[in-house]
């Protein structure tokens, strides 16, 4: 009975540290990584679900009658692979702010952004 | 004995996991990973005999790859960081005699 | 002769996980950096090839015989070969092992001998 | 065991402030989700994760950070209400799982579709072992065209953000540097030499291999940028774009997903559906064969080459950074 859910449970506890990270984190890269960890946990949950007892890999053997859903792992095989590629779409965004703010602080971007706007607000006063 | 084994190696990764957590220095850090993704290969290899499939030692090979690779990456990356503090500890260095 | 392959294997497959086992605990004990790289590097090495023959000893055709050999190919040149990378970069920016006491001591009763006459 | 092991790992990653410790972190934490994949019986998953999530992924980290610094603030905008927003979903979501069916009960509803078919019938109508290639590259080959096309845009956007004009004047010195720091790594450099034509040759193995056993063009992909991303780690990225420069590399990724697409085209310019094999052949499982190992190509070639981009720029642009501040140093120096 415990048993039975337990991976689901350590699944949504994966997934709720990575929301942590992202939330309460200011630093862009640190939120990156946290992103990462809340995709990680989602490709937990699909394999954990595609997982039957008794059966093994989805490749077809002479003496093996039980298989595991293949369905799923070929869901998470693209995934994994887009991941990748949009995690370095946005560091390469991350780059891009460091160069142009200097800081990779969430707070500082803002506030720098602030005062461009209070400046310019100022500028239009004058 | 295979699943007594695969307990050890689990065993030896959780204490590389502690190291790779406490380790005061970069390098230990690097070296945690290094020896945690050996005994993955390790693990790896065991379960498949361990399950009754030993065909997907092909993953194992991946894995001794892939960790030579990252491995390599971080110390090189390391390095040029680490570059411009080098010639201080030089400096301290001659400064001591 | 199954009793005899069986019994060797587990022998090998025994030896390799006491090793493992005893490089973690070293990498986890031992004082410093280098004290650890070489627990951790030498028992490695001897660990996971003991483990790999006993699987080897276990392996049912020639196909899985070959892929074992080649992993134990790769960690055999891998595995020293970051080693002496890690320590090597460790030493080059200033990463520097700790003495025991006794060894600070016999340097300062040379120094002190030297610098005597 | 493995599940105990990633939670540690997680909340770690949650506690270290030095962001280099972390990616090592992100590493193990990879390594450790691969290794659980194996044990639920997702072996090309698991191949993937390994290449992806320990290799290529902890590697681009590493590149930004040492960009872009490797200190996090200490200060937190409000943790204890993110506590709070996290505790309530995570509360949520966990009353949500007790409706689910149980971990590996055969009955469950994810089961009962399509699953049944796609394991009972796939040899017939497809002829290969790799249930998961067979249904990746040939029931479903249009979700994974939309999944190649994905990652070929990606491509687009790093060298839209990042690219910068290379002139060869500027190439020498940098090479002439990278040469001064790699007197020291000879040993590294030697076996990589060993190495490097190994994980090239493997790579293709698992490309070709991919309908018989754990593999496919994905896989593939990265493993063979991994190596490419070696040798320019270890010999400097000027030599490695002198041998593989980037309009090629560029030129290539495009040719990957213009083949994966003639493919369906060819199927319907003769009388089938799009990404209907059957008609590429006068045998249907001969069909079936041509246009899996096509795709599997063109995924192969798309996907390595955008690694491989995706590295070069970011490694290019640390390069500029780095030159920028060499000669910025050295103007402060002279005045």
């Amino acid at each position: 009975m415990l048993m039975g859910l337990f991976n689901y449970w350590i699944v949504v506890v994966l997934m709720m540290i990575g929301l942590y990270i992202v939330i309460a984190h200011g630093n862009l890269i640190k939120k990156i990584i946290g992103l990462t960890t809340f995709q990680t946990s989602v490709f937990i949950f699909y394999i954990s679900m595609a997982k039957v007892d008794g059966g093994t890999a989805p490749i077809l053997a002479d003496d093996i009658i039980q298989y595991s859903n293949p369905l799923p792992h070929v869901l998470i095989l693209t995934a994994i692979v887009v991941g990748i590629a949009t995690t370095a779409m946005a560091l390469s965004l991350v780059v891009r702010i460091k160069e142009a703010y200097g800081s990779i602080e969430e707070e500082e971007i803002q506030q720098q952004d602030n005062q461009i706007q209070e400046d310019e607000k100022n500028g239009r006063q004058a | 004995m295979l699943v007594a084994a695969t307990i050890a190696i689990l065993v030896a990764m959780f204490l590389a996991i502690i190291r790779g957590i406490a380790g005061p220095t970069f390098y230990d850090r690097i070296l945690a990973v290094n020896m945690f993704g050996t005994k993955t290969v390790l693990l790896i290899s065991l379960l498949g005999f361990v399950m009754g499939r030993p065909e997907f030692l092909d993953i194992a090979i991946v894995y001794a790859l892939i960790n030579f690779i990252s491995v390599i990456g971080v110390l090189r990356h390391s390095n040029i960081n680490e570059l411009k503090h080098k010639p201080v500890i030089e400096e301290s260095i001659e400064k001591e005699p | 002769m199954d009793i005899i392959i069986t019994i060797s294997s587990g022998l090998c497959l025994f030896i390799g996980s006491f090793l493992c086992v005893s490089g973690g605990i070293g990498i986890l004990r031992f004082p410093d950096f280098y004290t650890r790289m070489h627990a951790a590097a030498v028992t490695d090495t001897l660990g996971t090839g003991m483990i790999l023959v006993g699987l080897m000893l276990l392996s049912p055709d020639l196909l899985i015989f070959a892929k074992l050999v080649m992993i134990l190919l790769l960690t055999l040149l891998i595995g020293p070969t970051t080693s002496h990378v890690l320590a090597k970069a460790a030493w080059y920016n200033g990463l520097t092992p700790k003495f025991s006491s006794n060894v600070i001591d016999q340097k300062k009763n040379k120094e002190t001998t030297s610098s005597n006459p | 065991m493995l599940l105990i092991f990633l939670v540690v790992v997680a909340i770690a990653i949650i506690r270290m402030k030095n962001l280099f410790a972390v990616v090592m972190l992100t590493g193990i934490y990879g390594l450790l989700s691969a290794s659980f994949l194996v044990v639920m019986d997702a072996v090309d998953v698991a191949f993937t994760e390994a290449a992806v999530g320990a290799g290529i992924s902890t590697l681009l980290m590493l590149v930004v950070i040492s960009m872009t610094g490797h200190r996090e603030r200490t200060t937190r905008h409000k943790p204890l209400l993110a506590l709070l927003v996290v505790t309530i979903t995570g509360g949520l979501l966990i009353y949500g799982t007790l409706d689910m069916p149980y971990f590996g009960s055969a009955d469950a509803p994810i089961h009962n579709h399509v699953a049944s078919r796609y394991i009972n019938d796939s040899m017939q109508e497809i002829g290969v072992p790799n249930i998961v290639t067979s249904v990746l590259a040939s029931y479903r080959a249009f979700d994974t065209f939309g999944e190649v096309v994905v990652i070929f845009t990606a491509g687009i956007g790093v060298l839209a953000l990042l690219s910068i004009a290379h002139r060869p004047e500027d190439g020498d010195k940098t090479g002439s540097f990278n040469d001064s720091l790699n007197e020291q790594h000879l040993i590294v450099r030697i076996v990589s030499k060993i190495l490097i034509p190994f994980i090239l040759l493997f790579a293709l193995y698992v490309q070709f291999h991919g309908d018989y056993g754990p593999g496919g063009g994905f896989q593939a992909g990265v493993i063979f940028a991994s190596a490419i991303i070696l040798y320019s780690m270890l010999f400097g990225l000027n030599i490695a774009r002198k041998v593989i420069n980037q309009p090629f590399i560029q030129f290539i990724s495009a040719i990957g997903v213009l083949l994966y697409g003639s493919v369906g085209l060819a199927s319907i310019l003769s009388g089938g559906n799009f990404f209907d094999y059957n008609v590429l052949s006068n045998d249907h499982i001969t069909g079936q064969h041509l246009g899996i190992l096509l795709i599997e190509l063109g995924v192969g070639c798309t996907v390595a080459s955008v690694m491989i981009i995706i590295f070069f720029n970011f490694a290019g642009r640390r390069e500029m950074q780095q030159k920028n501040e060499r000669e910025h140093n050295k103007n402060q120096e002279l005045s």
